[in-house]
């Protein structure tokens, strides 16, 4: 036999943990948190989807290999929004040089 | 041995080298899934914290309770997958089968209350955009645009579902087979990764859609 | 010298000596490390030919010290140009606060351009020399770009928002534009000329030609005609004066700048962003108005603004004072 | 590695073995045109990928002469500015995603990736099958764009011309770039599980050849990039379909994001494209001066560390695009740091030449034409990584030179040299080498002359994509479409040798360059499982001067 087997109460357990944060998760979006409500929503997801990962997914017993793969997953997504957003939210930026005015008359002249 | 040998592919060694490549494969395409998904998760980021107010109504306008129904029965399509890679490690092709079908069902399920029940009301309301949108309220493009991302975002993932619930027929047919055994359950095993994905996708798209939308 | 064989457009803008120099820099560094790379490929490739088959090299499996020097080497040099050419090109993306302000709308496949005082060109634009000029720039279909290489400036005209760039031409004469964002069948001839005169020639331009209203009043006309003037003006609707380039307090308790992209979506979209303290009551002008419209508004809206509307109001002063 | 035991035999002495028909090989080892559309053999596979691309590559040329045909004279010398949009259109599309991706992957990877390992082969067969089929349907949905009538957004899809406003078969060509996708997707994840998973005993990854660490760096940007160009696909089809979508400025979206995720996967995608030459470059270098490579772990993680940066400079094509200042000047560093690894490389290569022991059989012409092209392409990279000076020659003809010495001067001319080098492995036969080295030279010349005139073009402000154009940018057009003609001539050479030689040419036998790694050490054509058996490595790469040089 090759691969991990395990236990069905394991499963279980982490099934249940996973119904309950969806009902957490659920249940923190009706009250006023005011910017945390979406941190707590992400965080609970994020719980989530380790709950999924570590065990349905096996990750807890699979090798190191496998987490690479994961983790360059996330850490190329992470570029993605990060190098995008550093454009779109700095757009209305303008710079201005410090001796802009000098510049300029120099430049003129 | 003899189910050994006959369960290696020719271009491996042997049984491990070829359990971890076939995780590994599929590990890797979850990867690009990752990527998939990235972009347009990226473009909700950034639109979202443009247009928040919009985003915000938008939210307000799903059906929580459709979406956290739906997050459950993703959830238990998840335990009954990973029960039936159990049962495909210990060979127990009855229980399998009840697994796999179980989770055909469930998928089934989340697919049909999805169009039965929200698109279907979304088109009747006048939510769709570009199909039928009929919505007149303050700021209604920015909301038309949220109602994009619902239905792109929601959409792929149905595909990713119903392209699972293929998978899973093929997988119970074989099954039925007898075509899987401790030694050679790599297609059971992969499938259910890819499964498992599905659902973490829904993870995110649960608060992402439903529920962050200051609904208090 | 380069007459008939010109490696280099015109030089005429204040910002193409400064981006020759750096391109003159860079293609030495080119010819540097090109001569280096095909000098020694070509010295060893002779030194160490083959010369009979049972010729043995010698084995050399690298040199940590040579891999140093090979990675510092390109990376000071990387540095330096980065250096250079950032601040170049800060330096030349902010139009100085003096320019005159020049509206270009790009369409399928033509240039409209207009000017301050009224004049409305198509794929020409007369400017004087001398002086600073602003160009801002939206599309009405797809992306499209104006490029003067003899400026050396370019940028792309996007739909939906309002690029800008600036030059201060140096010299008199016909300098070609271009489009460089490819835009559909006609791409290639989306084109045209910037006409750089003496400032009198171009005061002679301005008052021959037909003379069109100024951006300002025809913006002032739209104000009454489409009837802005029955809320804006009776305080139903917020009021214009010292508007542009101020904060601006939303219902939602944001707080955003009245920028060319604000005012143009408050027009085409006005329940985007609500001010506090007003009703949602306007309708959406999309559809009513063009985009040259929206651009005579907006002049309009920036010449009752003290601070914001600075550009075009010292321009204005300048110009009478020149008249 | 084993003991070369065949490698001294023919030394020298390609004709030494009589008939290579005599022998099973994965050639012969079944006939008729159902052993070739159904097998798994990497062998076969790749030779499928090679028929379809050399067929691409001509459609893709034929549309460049075309072009360069029109562009002798300024008013458009027999194209109407539609037909020149699509053509270009057309150009790209083929080339960028049908040729120059699958190229030295699908190809040479296919074909030695398993090989260079000493694998059977690689870990998916099946998957490698589909991945062809894949791109084949791609293949004919790009087809079918340009026979209904052809496509004319460029191959960069932009929004909203592609959404919006063109009137042609955008959804077909995006469509057959969405399934090309995956196929190329496919084909990294088994190169990456293969390499990981089963290589041969005692090759450790420091043994591995450059090319191998070359394909590898590939197959990240493979796996990491494309999905993010298929979404947007979807996206831009989508959009056109229901007429509102993430783009459109109509409803708040934004054109400019769509060029950020195209970017995201076009700028690797170039990558894609350059690093497995990169490899080819390691293998020809060395072979054919006898010597070990220069600086090899400074060479194995420059291509690692090309594939992770090349993730981070897309910006650098939208400097001008309404882009902020800030965000360029983030992605000017990051562009001039991916400058570096790339000229550790070529330094390293010229390097590897020293005290050698250097012969100039076609694929080193090959090779030698790429350091020189590619170093010239390289460096005008800078010019576009520094913001002043792109702000200038965005989007001109200067760009147009410069990915084209890095694409064609660099990525082809390390295809045609790793074919050269290859093909006695792939066919067991040799080409006629005065014919190839002939090639090589006109290929230089004419690529020289091609696009040299381009960079001058460019800085005097003439853009890309004008079915016409200034009068005063005439002569270097003229020089331009000149050098094309010889160009093509130089690529239509080697299509006439190599066929021919596929039944006509000396067979070359196992070793016929004398070359180090597995895949020479196995008879040519390899038998369909590779190796006789699994083959044990015991010592580095590019063993050259050990202890079989004394032979012969």
């Amino acid at each position: 036999m090759v691969g991990h087997v395990v236990h069905k109460k394991l499963y279980i357990l982490v099934f249940a943990a996973l119904l309950a944060l969806t009902a957490l998760t659920t249940g923190v979006a009706f009250i006023d948190l005011g910017k945390w409500n979406t941190v707590a929503a992400l965080a609970i997801a994020v719980c989530k989807a380790s709950l999924v990962v570590l065990f349905f997914m096996h990750l807890r017993w699979s090798s190191g290999l496998m987490r690479m793969v994961l983790l360059a997953a996330f850490v190329w997504f992470a570029i993605l929004v990060t190098l995008t957003l550093s454009d779109e939210f700095t757009r209305p930026w303008t710079p201005v040089p410090s001796n802009w005015e000098a510049q300029i008359q120099q430049q003129v002249r | 041995m003899h189910s050994s040998t006959a369960a290696l592919a020719e271009q491996f060694d042997d049984l491990e080298q070829q359990h971890e490549a076939s995780s590994l494969g599929m590990w890797i395409f979850l990867a690009t899934e990752v990527m998939f998904f990235g972009g347009l998760f990226t473009a909700y980021i950034l639109f979202r914290n443009f247009y928040l107010p919009a985003f915000e109504a938008g939210s307000r306008l799903l059906d929580v309770r459709i979406g956290a129904f739906n997050t459950a029965v993703l959830l238990c399509s998840s335990l009954t997958m990973a029960l039936a890679v159990r049962a495909a490690q210990l060979g127990k092709k009855g229980l399998l089968i009840t697994f796999l079908l179980l989770t055909l069902l469930l998928g089934m399920t989340f697919v049909g209350v999805k169009l039965a029940l929200e698109w279907r009301h979304d088109y009747l309301e006048g939510f769709v955009p570009g199909v039928n949108w009929t919505f007149h309220g303050p700021d209604s493009r920015h909301l038309e645009l949220f109602f994009c991302f619902y239905f792109f975002l929601t959409g792929i993932h149905a595909l990713h579902m119903v392209i699972g619930v293929g998978i899973l027929t093929v997988l119970i047919i074989m099954a039925g087979r007898g075509r899987f055994s401790p030694q050679r359950y790599n297609a059971v095993e992969v499938s259910g990764l890819y499964w498992h994905f599905v659902d973490i996708v829904w993870i995110f798209l649960y608060p992402l859609l439903y529920l962050i939308g200051g609904r208090y | 010298m380069w007459q008939g064989f010109p490696i280099r457009p015109d030089q005429a803008s204040t910002i193409a000596r400064g981006v020759d120099h750096l391109y003159y820099f860079l293609t030495a560094v080119d010819l540097f490390f090109t001569a280096l790379i095909f000098l020694a490929v070509f010295y060893f490739a002779v030194r160490y030919r083959r010369r009979s088959e049972q010729a043995q090299a010698t084995q050399v499996e690298g040199s940590l010290p040579l891999e140093v020097l090979w990675t510092i080497i390109p990376l000071g040099i990387c540095a330096f140009t980065f250096l250079w050419g950032s601040s170049l090109f800060i330096r030349n993306s902010r139009p100085p606060e003096a320019s005159t302000e020049i509206f270009v709308v790009g369409k399928q496949w033509m240039w409209k351009l207009q000017h301050p005082e009224g004049p409305m060109e198509i794929n020409e634009l007369h400017v004087p020399v001398g002086r600073p000029i602003k160009l801002t720039m939206t599309s009405e279909d797809v992306i499209h770009n104006f490029y003067v290489p003899a400026f050396r400036v370019q940028k792309d005209v996007v739909p939906g928002m309002y690029t800008s760039i600036w030059f201060q031409a140096t010299k008199t004469g016909r300098f070609h534009f271009f489009c460089n964002q490819y835009c559909g069948t006609n791409h290639a001839v989306m084109g045209g000329y910037v006409i750089v005169m003496s400032p009198d020639d171009y005061e002679q331009w301005l008052s021959g030609g037909i003379r069109g209203e100024s951006m300002v009043s025809a913006g002032a006309k739209l104000y009454e005609q489409l009837a802005c003037i029955t809320c804006h003006g009776t305080g139903k609707g917020p009021p214009f004066v010292d508007l542009f380039g101020r904060p601006v307090k939303l219902t939602d308790g944001t707080t955003v700048i009245a920028d060319e992209a604000y005012i143009r979506e408050s027009i085409l979209y006005p329940s985007a962003k609500i001010v506090a303290g007003y009703q949602p009551l306007m309708p959406t002008y999309k559809g009513q108005v063009t985009e040259e419209q929206i651009l005579q508004l907006l002049a309009y809206i920036k010449s009752l603004s003290s601070g914001g509307g600075k550009v075009t109001k010292q321009w204005e002063r300048e110009g009478k004072a020149t008249r | 590695m084993g003991t070369g035991r065949e490698g001294n035999e023919v030394m020298g002495t390609a004709t030494v073995e009589p008939g290579i028909e005599s022998r099973v090989h994965y050639l012969n080892a079944s006939y008729g045109i159902k052993s070739w559309l159904l097998t798994t053999d990497h062998k076969r596979i790749a030779m499928l990928y090679l028929a379809s691309i050399t067929f691409f590559f001509f459609v893709g040329g034929s549309a460049a002469v075309l072009m360069r045909l029109n562009l002798i004279s300024p008013q458009g010398a027999l194209l109407e500015p539609e037909t020149y949009n699509k053509l270009f259109s057309m150009h790209g599309i083929i080339m960028v995603f049908l040729f120059m991706i699958p190229s030295i992957p699908a190809v040479l990877g296919n074909f030695l990736v398993p090989l260079m390992i000493g694998a059977r082969d690689l870990a998916f067969p099946r998957l490698n099958l589909l991945s062809w089929y894949v791109f084949v349907v791609g293949g004919c949905f790009t087809l079918y764009a340009v026979i209904a009538g052809g496509v004319d957004t460029g191959w960069t899809f932009y929004t909203p011309l592609s959404t919006t406003y063109a009137n042609t078969n955008v959804i077909s060509a995006a469509l057959g770039v969405f399934i090309a996708g995956f196929s190329s997707i496919l084909t990294g994840l088994n190169f990456i599980v293969t390499i990981h998973k089963m290589r041969a005993p005692g090759l450790t990854w420091f043994r591995l050849p450059l090319f191998i660490w070359a394909i590898y760096s590939t197959s990240v940007i493979q796996i990491l990039g494309t999905p993010v160009l298929a979404i947007t696909i979807v996206l831009v089809a989508l959009e056109r379909l229901i007429h509102v979508g993430v783009f459109d400025p109509a409803v708040g979206g934004d054109p400019i994001l769509f060029q950020h995720l195209f970017w995201f996967y076009s700028h690797p995608a170039v990558y894609i494209m350059i690093l497995p030459s990169m490899g080819v470059m390691s293998e020809l270098v060395t072979a054919f001066s006898k010597k070990r490579i220069f600086g090899y772990s400074f060479i194995a993680f420059s291509s690692v560390a090309i594939a992770a940066i090349s993730f981070l400079v897309w910006g650098h094509h939208m400097f001008v695009a309404g882009q902020s200042v800030y965000a360029g000047i983030v992605f000017s560093a990051l562009s001039f740091a991916v400058a570096i690894p790339s000229a550790i490389k070529v330094f390293n290569w010229t390097a590897t030449l020293y005290k050698g022991s250097v012969s100039y059989q076609a694929p080193m012409l090959y090779a030698i034409g790429f350091i020189g092209l590619f170093t010239m392409g390289g460096l005008t990279g800078l010019f576009l990584a520094t913001l002043a000076v792109d702000a200038h020659v965005h989007g001109t003809y200067f760009v147009v030179g410069h990915f084209h010495y890095i694409m064609v001067g660099g990525a082809v001319m390390g295809y045609l040299g790793g074919i050269h080098y290859w093909w006695p492995k792939i066919t067991g036969r040799m080409y006629p080498d005065g014919w190839a080295r002939l090639s090589a030279a006109i290929i230089f010349i004419g690529f020289n002359l091609t696009f040299f005139p381009q960079y001058m073009l460019g800085y005097l402000g003439m853009p890309r994509r004008y079915a016409v154009y200034a009068p005063e940018f005439q002569v270097l057009n003229v020089m331009s479409s000149a050098g094309a003609s010889i160009l093509g001539v130089g690529y239509l050479i080697p299509l006439v040798y190599m066929v021919w030689s596929m039944r006509y040419g000396p067979v070359a036998g196992p070793n016929p360059w004398g070359a180090k790694g597995l895949e020479w050490q196995t008879p040519s054509p390899p038998p369909t499982e590779n190796f006789e058996e699994t083959p044990i490595v015991t010592e580095e790469a590019y063993a050259y001067g050990s202890e079989e040089t004394q032979v012969a």
